[in-house]
């Protein structure tokens, strides 16, 4: 009775102890490694998609003009071939260490408003991460984000006349997603998805990219205007792509 | 210089009498069964004003020319009249001229508001918001869905707030950007505001109706001519005011049936 | 209250310190100047707004150099954003309106001549006088202030009509804090004003000297009593719509939004609200406010005819009655600013016939004006062309109001630029030329120099046709439906007008230019105008029969005494052709009985 | 119109103090005699401050009657209006403010006798004045008695329309009378100093019935569903 009480003792000392140092050297692996792995993955709609209105722009001439052949839809579910759901936010909600999360990518993006449409619809950006806002229409557009009241956020309502500079704007926390309107055409609308550390969107395909990302076990989380947020744990090694898969069921 | 004071506002008074005269502005053509009222009133009016505006002028142009020469030892005078008489001038020109005015104008305003619209009128949503109009057709039911102020969304079209499966009425009902109708029919407009105040103006169909937040409105109204008119917003609602147009269809029935229809299918 | 009339009163005699001097004083006359330069102060502002306003709706996407140092936001490449526009357009008007056509004939001339007029040493309550001034002065930094606070200041138009102005910032930059900031400026404003009335009122009905009988008073003193009548009850109905529409932006109420309302896909939480309270609110201040702005210049311009007509008006009190009635009627036809706005369409009709029987009062004041000119010698020079001026505008304004009194036509014409025209020709240039005809004519009393002649009429010259050619063909545009408050003309049947605001832009730049000249010839003639007499114009009224400027309690401690009606003017008196007031000598009038 | 003056017209006899149409003592502004003697008090009462009085109470009753129709209408605009049952403590505050007025009109009797007659100190309208300078602050406290109750009841300025005009309301009006208390002040300092001039509690106590009379009007407005 005693001896078997000694040994469980034991083996659970060895085995903690085991995968203490399995744990650490992990660690140390991690650390030497210098460039990240790469999370990529296909999201995928099950069941049939709600139906895209068609967008009248005859109140912009210019605009109705510009669509004149190929008509606009709203853009709230977009499914490509093969049913790839486009405009999906995945970025890494766990699981980040506080290094890559604080880095903010250098390259400054552009929001740019064309066709009285929002380019992209959905775009990620990195907190603090610059981004420019760009008017490509021969008329005056109003960019207006929403977002939470009372976050890290400031809600903001700027008019960019033709033909004006582009202007620079900042978010200053995490949030997913904030809303972003033009007050003189009410269709357009779109998606600041604003994260910690790396992210991706989805193409038409489906197909996201996430790189750089240090190996680790993370949380990726994929977010649809629609459907919401899914999520699922994955472990990276190094330098090596992990693959994550996501499948939103049509309400 | 009191003589070249007087000149000056003879010729500013003929000046812009010219473009009145010659008609150079005026108002888009009358394409409704009640604006020959309204311009009949306008055209009025702008006779007596016309008249009282170029007397008034040169009349204040006569009196500066003749009395500001200061001949010496000349005395002042009354005008032979008297107070008394410029006043009962007043009252009998003025006062019976626009209380005739404004008595055959009660026609023009009535037969615009007063008349109940047909009871085969029909009907057309019409609603307002920063700043853009959208409109509704009831569809083959003739009956228009509940609107849920909470499901409206601009994102995904849904302007009127329409919960289709749960409202039958609203699975038929075809939203549009553009408004079109049927020529010779009376339409029944209900208007709603879906923020903030603003306006219905078609100068075309001599319509001009503020939308009241919290309170729907009704006019009525018919168009008499096919063509592609304007509707825009006049009452300030903020930034994209002066950018709240959309554009008015009138349609032989032919045409807007099948306007209709390819709407319907869009929805 | 009274300690104060007490103290100022009684056994004070002129203050030395500087700061009584000239910042607190408690004299009548300084704080008339006071005014006069918060005034010119507004006006510039004002001028300068319209414009950049101006030079935007002629060339719409052109940048204005400089522009963005007005705005954090609203001149992306100094180019002017729709929001901006309307933010301009409404400090436009609510600087010109508030702080410049009700302060300048009303209050900077008010204070500064009714207590000569009526005989007066000084104000009655003279603390309360230098709190209205000090008061509207807090008012005018507060809406300045407006242009550094958050968004900058308030798109909703001086109108300010709800919801778009209880919503808060969700509805458009500077419906925050621009519309609370604008509120809280009007409601300061109104309390200023109520200590003007608190004083001229009493003044007029309690401390006129012996011998000055009601009828005995000028008629701008007439017509500053009938103002600071109606200043008395609509000021006073302001202040609590201002009050209203701050807390529904702070404390959550819901006054004047309705339930329902979504902006930007949210829903607002507020519910129950009446559009419909806030317009009725205001336009009961604000029909009344037109008046404030214009009755004050019926009666400078009647002083200063008469005074260069050498002969009195037809009739002293058919003039002050046709202003009594003005004022009163004023108050009834309120309804014809909305005449579509969903208000019961049998109201509309009801408020159209005393708006057009207003026309019959405005009738009888042209009128007078135009029969007294009959068998007149007048005097050309700068305040009398200006006087003549304001005729002519008024004429031209008060025409427009037979258009804008029908309902059935405001159908075309509401909100189009045809009321543009209207409310500057009657309100705002007629307002500005009673402005300038009294600042030619009393200038000498009040600073004592005379003004340049020959620049008064350059001025003139400019400004009279320069305005035509400005607002004329404003009410072109409005009969072709072009609507006001447009940042610029998107819609297809408006494209043709730009044209015709390119020639008003270039119009008004050159007016706006012109006022330098008036405002060159002030500062100048200030200091460097050769010292002016006593009685330059040959003048009858009280003022004229003092120093200029007027010594501290104005009569010099002599207990003036009034023994004439205010205008003997064509008489034969050893002075001439006129008599003072408060000259004993008896005349033997020339003209008959009118 | 242009009259003839053959003889300086006649100027009106000095009136009573407070007598109607006051001539304002004729322009001159030495309202107060420069030896703060009582006999030289009771005449030289300025008219001004009786007009500015009634000027005051206008612009009062025109914001009161704008809050008014604002009431009216808002009433009738939508269905949410709750119609609150009033504190009790606003029918004792009604009764402190009346009975307030009547203090003073006590002690203004005593003052006029005080002026007219033989003057002896022993009148004591200090007395009664005191006691409506305490029901005054007595109105006030009861007011924000009442305000704390409907806290008290989860009623708060933006629950409903009702208690919205019922905060904002009394607010003002508590306001005003908070004015008045400081004018009495001033009136009793006056007092104490001898020099108090007739005029001045006569403009005094019209404000104060006034407020009296205003708190009634909006106890009623305040009570009944229209």
């Amino acid at each position: 009775m005693k001896a078997h009480y000694k040994t469980a003792v034991t083996t659970c000392a060895l085995l903690m102890l085991g995968f203490g140092l399995l744990y650490s050297t992990h660690k140390t692996i991690n650390v030497s490694a210098a460039a990240g792995g790469t999370i990529t993955g296909t999201i995928k709609l099950d069941g049939t998609p709600p139906h895209q209105k068609p967008i009248d722009m005859s109140k912009e001439p210019a605009c109705a003009k510009e669509h004149a052949s190929n008509p606009v839809t709203t853009e709230t579910v977009v499914v490509g071939p093969m049913g790839g759901l486009r405009w999906v936010v995945v970025y890494l909600s766990e699981g980040l260490d506080a290094g890559t999360a604080s880095q903010v990518p250098s390259e400054t993006p552009t929001w740019d408003q064309k066709g009285c449409q929002y380019i992209p619809h959905v775009m990620a950006l990195d907190v603090n991460q610059h981004f420019k806002v760009s008017n490509s229409d021969p008329h005056s557009h109003n960019i207006h984000p929403l977002p939470a009241p009372n976050g890290a956020n400031h809600e903001w309502n700027r008019s960019q006349p033709p033909g004006t500079p582009p202007f620079d704007q900042v978010w200053a926390g995490q949030e997913v997603a904030i809303p972003v309107k033009c007050n003189i055409h009410p269709w357009m609308h779109g998606y600041l998805a604003v994260v910690k550390g790396p992210t991706g969107v989805s193409d038409a395909n489906g197909s996201y990219t996430i790189s750089n990302v240090p190996a680790g076990t993370y949380t990726v989380t994929a977010w649809q205007e629609v459907y919401g947020s899914q999520s699922q744990k994955v472990t990276v090694g190094a330098g090596k792509p992990t693959t994550a898969d996501f499948t939103f069921k049509a309400k | 210089m009191a003589k070249f004071f007087a000149v000056t506002i003879l010729v500013i008074a003929i000046l812009s009498a010219i473009p009145i005269v010659r008609n150079t502005w005026h108002p888009v053509e009358d394409i409704s069964t009640h604006g020959q009222a309204i311009d009949d009133q306008l055209s009025e009016t702008m006779w007596e004003a016309g008249i009282s505006f170029l007397a008034s002028q040169i009349l204040l142009a006569w009196l500066i020319w003749r009395f500001s020469s200061n001949r010496a030892g000349e005395k002042t005078k009354s005008f032979p009249g008297g107070a008394m008489g410029l006043v009962a001038a007043a009252f009998i020109l003025v006062g019976v001229e626009v209380l005739a005015l404004g008595i055959f104008g009660v026609k023009a305003w009535a037969n615009l508001y007063f008349t109940p619209p047909g009871s085969d009128a029909m009907p057309v949503q019409v609603q307002a918001g920063q700043f853009a109009f959208y409109f509704r057709y009831p569809g083959p039911d003739g009956k228009f869905g509940p609107i849920h102020a909470d499901k409206i969304s601009e994102a995904s079209q849904n302007f009127f707030g329409l919960d289709p499966d749960s409202d039958p009425d609203a699975k038929d009902d075809i939203v549009t950007a553009e408004m079109a109708i049927p020529v010779n029919r009376e339409i029944r407009l209900l208007m709603h505001a879906k923020d903030v105040s603003h306006s219905f103006y078609v100068p075309a169909l001599r319509i001009h109706q503020d939308f009241v937040p919290g309170l729907d409105l009704q006019i009525h109204f018919t168009a008499t001519k096919i063509g592609r008119y304007e509707i825009v917003c006049s009452q300030l609602c903020g930034l994209g005011h002066y950018n709240m147009k959309a554009y008015l269809d009138v349609l032989s029935q032919q045409d807007f049936d099948d306007w209709l229809r390819k709407e319907a299918a869009m929805q | 209250m009274h300690d104060m009339s007490a103290h100022a009163a009684a056994h004070h005699g002129p203050p030395t310190s500087f700061i009584r001097k000239h910042i607190f004083s408690l004299d009548h006359k300084v704080i008339g100047k006071q005014y006069y330069g918060l005034g010119l102060v507004a006006v510039i502002i004002g001028m300068v707004l319209s414009w950049l306003m101006r030079i935007h709706l002629g060339w719409t996407n052109a940048a204005i150099p400089g522009l963005h140092l007005l705005s954090k936001t609203g001149a992306p490449g100094d180019v002017m954003t729709p929001e901006f526009y309307l933010q301009l357009m409404t400090m436009h008007a609510t600087f010109m309106v508030f702080f410049v056509l009700t302060v300048a004939p009303f209050a900077a001339f008010g204070n500064f001549f009714l207590p000569i007029h009526t005989g007066a040493e000084d104000m009655p309550f003279p603390h309360f006088n230098m709190m209205s001034f000090w008061t509207t002065f807090v008012a005018f930094c507060v809406m300045i202030l407006s242009f550094f606070v958050g968004d900058g200041p308030t798109l909703g138009g001086w109108t300010q009509y709800a919801p778009l102005s209880a919503v808060g910032s969700v509805a458009g930059p500077g419906q925050g804090a621009g519309v609370v900031i604008w509120a809280t400026s009007l409601a300061i404003f109104c309390l200023g004003q109520l200590f003007g009335a608190l004083n001229f009122i009493p003044n007029v009905l309690d401390l006129r000297c012996k011998g000055m009988s009601l009828w005995r008073l000028p008629l701008p003193t007439w017509a500053w009593f009938i103002t600071s009548c109606m200043g008395l009850t609509s000021f006073s109905v302001l202040m609590p719509a201002c009050i209203l529409l701050i807390l529904d932006h702070v404390a959550g109420t819901s006054f004047f939004v309705a339930s329902n309302l979504v902006i930007n896909d949210q829903l607002q939480p507020h519910s129950g609200g009446s559009t419909l309270l806030w317009q009725h609110l205001f336009w009961f201040f604000g029909h009344p406010e037109v008046y404030i702005a214009i009755v004050p210049g019926m009666g400078i311009v009647s002083h200063v005819l008469i005074c260069n007509m050498r002969k009195p008006m037809l009739s002293h009190r058919v003039l002050v009655y046709s202003m009594g009635a003005l004022a009163v009627l004023s108050y009834m036809v309120y309804g014809h600013h909305m005449f579509v706005s969903g208000m019961n369409p049998f109201s509309s009709l009801l408020f159209s016939f005393p708006t057009l029987l207003i026309t019959i009062p405005s009738t009888i004041i042209v009128l007078i004006w135009i029969g007294s000119l009959y068998g007149a010698k007048l005097r050309i020079n700068s305040a009398s062309l200006f006087a003549l001026g304001f005729i002519s505008m008024f004429i031209t304004g008060g025409v427009s109001g037979f258009f804008l009194a029908q309902p059935s036509i405001q159908i075309l014409l509401h909100a189009t630029y045809f009321v543009v025209a209207h409310f500057h020709f009657t309100m705002a240039i007629a307002a500005l030329f009673g402005i300038f005809a009294g600042t030619y004519f009393w200038f000498p009393k009040m600073w004592g120099r005379m003004m340049d002649e020959t620049l008064g009429k350059v001025h003139f010259w400019c400004t009279f046709v320069g305005t035509y050619a400005i607002f004329m063909p404003f009410h072109y545009l409005g009969l072709a439906g072009n609507v006001r408050r447009y940042s610029s003309f998107p819609a297809d049947y408006m494209q043709s007008f730009v044209g015709v605001h390119k020639f008003i832009t270039i119009a008004a730049l050159f007016t706006g230019a012109a006022q330098l000249i008036f405002f060159y010839n002030l500062i100048h003639s200030r200091f460097r105008g050769k010292p002016a007499p006593d009685n330059p114009w040959q003048a009858t009224s009280l003022e004229w029969s003092i120093p200029s400027p007027p010594p501290h309690d104005n009569f010099g401690g002599r207990h003036v005494v009034v023994y004439h009606d205010p205008y003997q003017y064509g008489v034969e008196s050893s002075t001439g052709d006129y008599v003072m007031q408060d000259s004993p000598e008896q005349v033997k009038t020339e003209h008959e009985e009118a | 119109m242009a009259t003839t003056v053959h003889e300086p017209p006649k100027v009106e006899p000095r009136r009573a103090p407070g007598g109607p149409g006051n001539p304002g003592n004729g322009g001159l502004r030495n309202l107060v005699p420069n030896d703060d003697s009582l006999p030289a008090v009771r005449d030289y009462a300025p008219a001004p401050s009786r007009t500015g009085i009634w000027v005051v109470m206008a612009a009062i009753t025109m914001t009161f009657a704008a809050f008014t129709s604002a009431l009216v209408v808002r009433q009738g605009a939508a269905l949410d209006w709750h119609h609150l049952t009033l504190p009790r403590v606003l029918y004792w505050n009604t009764l402190v403010l009346l009975a307030s007025s009547v203090s003073l009109e006590i002690s203004r009797r005593r003052v006029a006798v005080f002026m007219g007659g033989p003057r002896t100190l022993d009148l004591k309208p200090a007395r009664w004045l005191h006691v409506t300078l305490f029901l005054g602050l007595a109105f006030v406290a009861g007011q924000y008695a009442a305000w704390l109750q409907l806290r008290s009841e989860g009623l708060f300025l933006a629950t409903n329309p009702n208690s919205s005009f019922f905060y904002l309301l009394t607010a003002l009006h508590a306001l005003h009378v908070l004015g008045g208390l400081t004018g009495l002040t001033y009136v009793l300092r006056k007092l104490h100093g001898v020099i108090l001039r007739r005029s001045t509690l006569d403009t005094f106590s019209y404000y104060w019935h006034f407020m009296g009379v205003l708190w009634v009007y909006l106890l009623l407005l305040l009570w009944m569903r229209l």
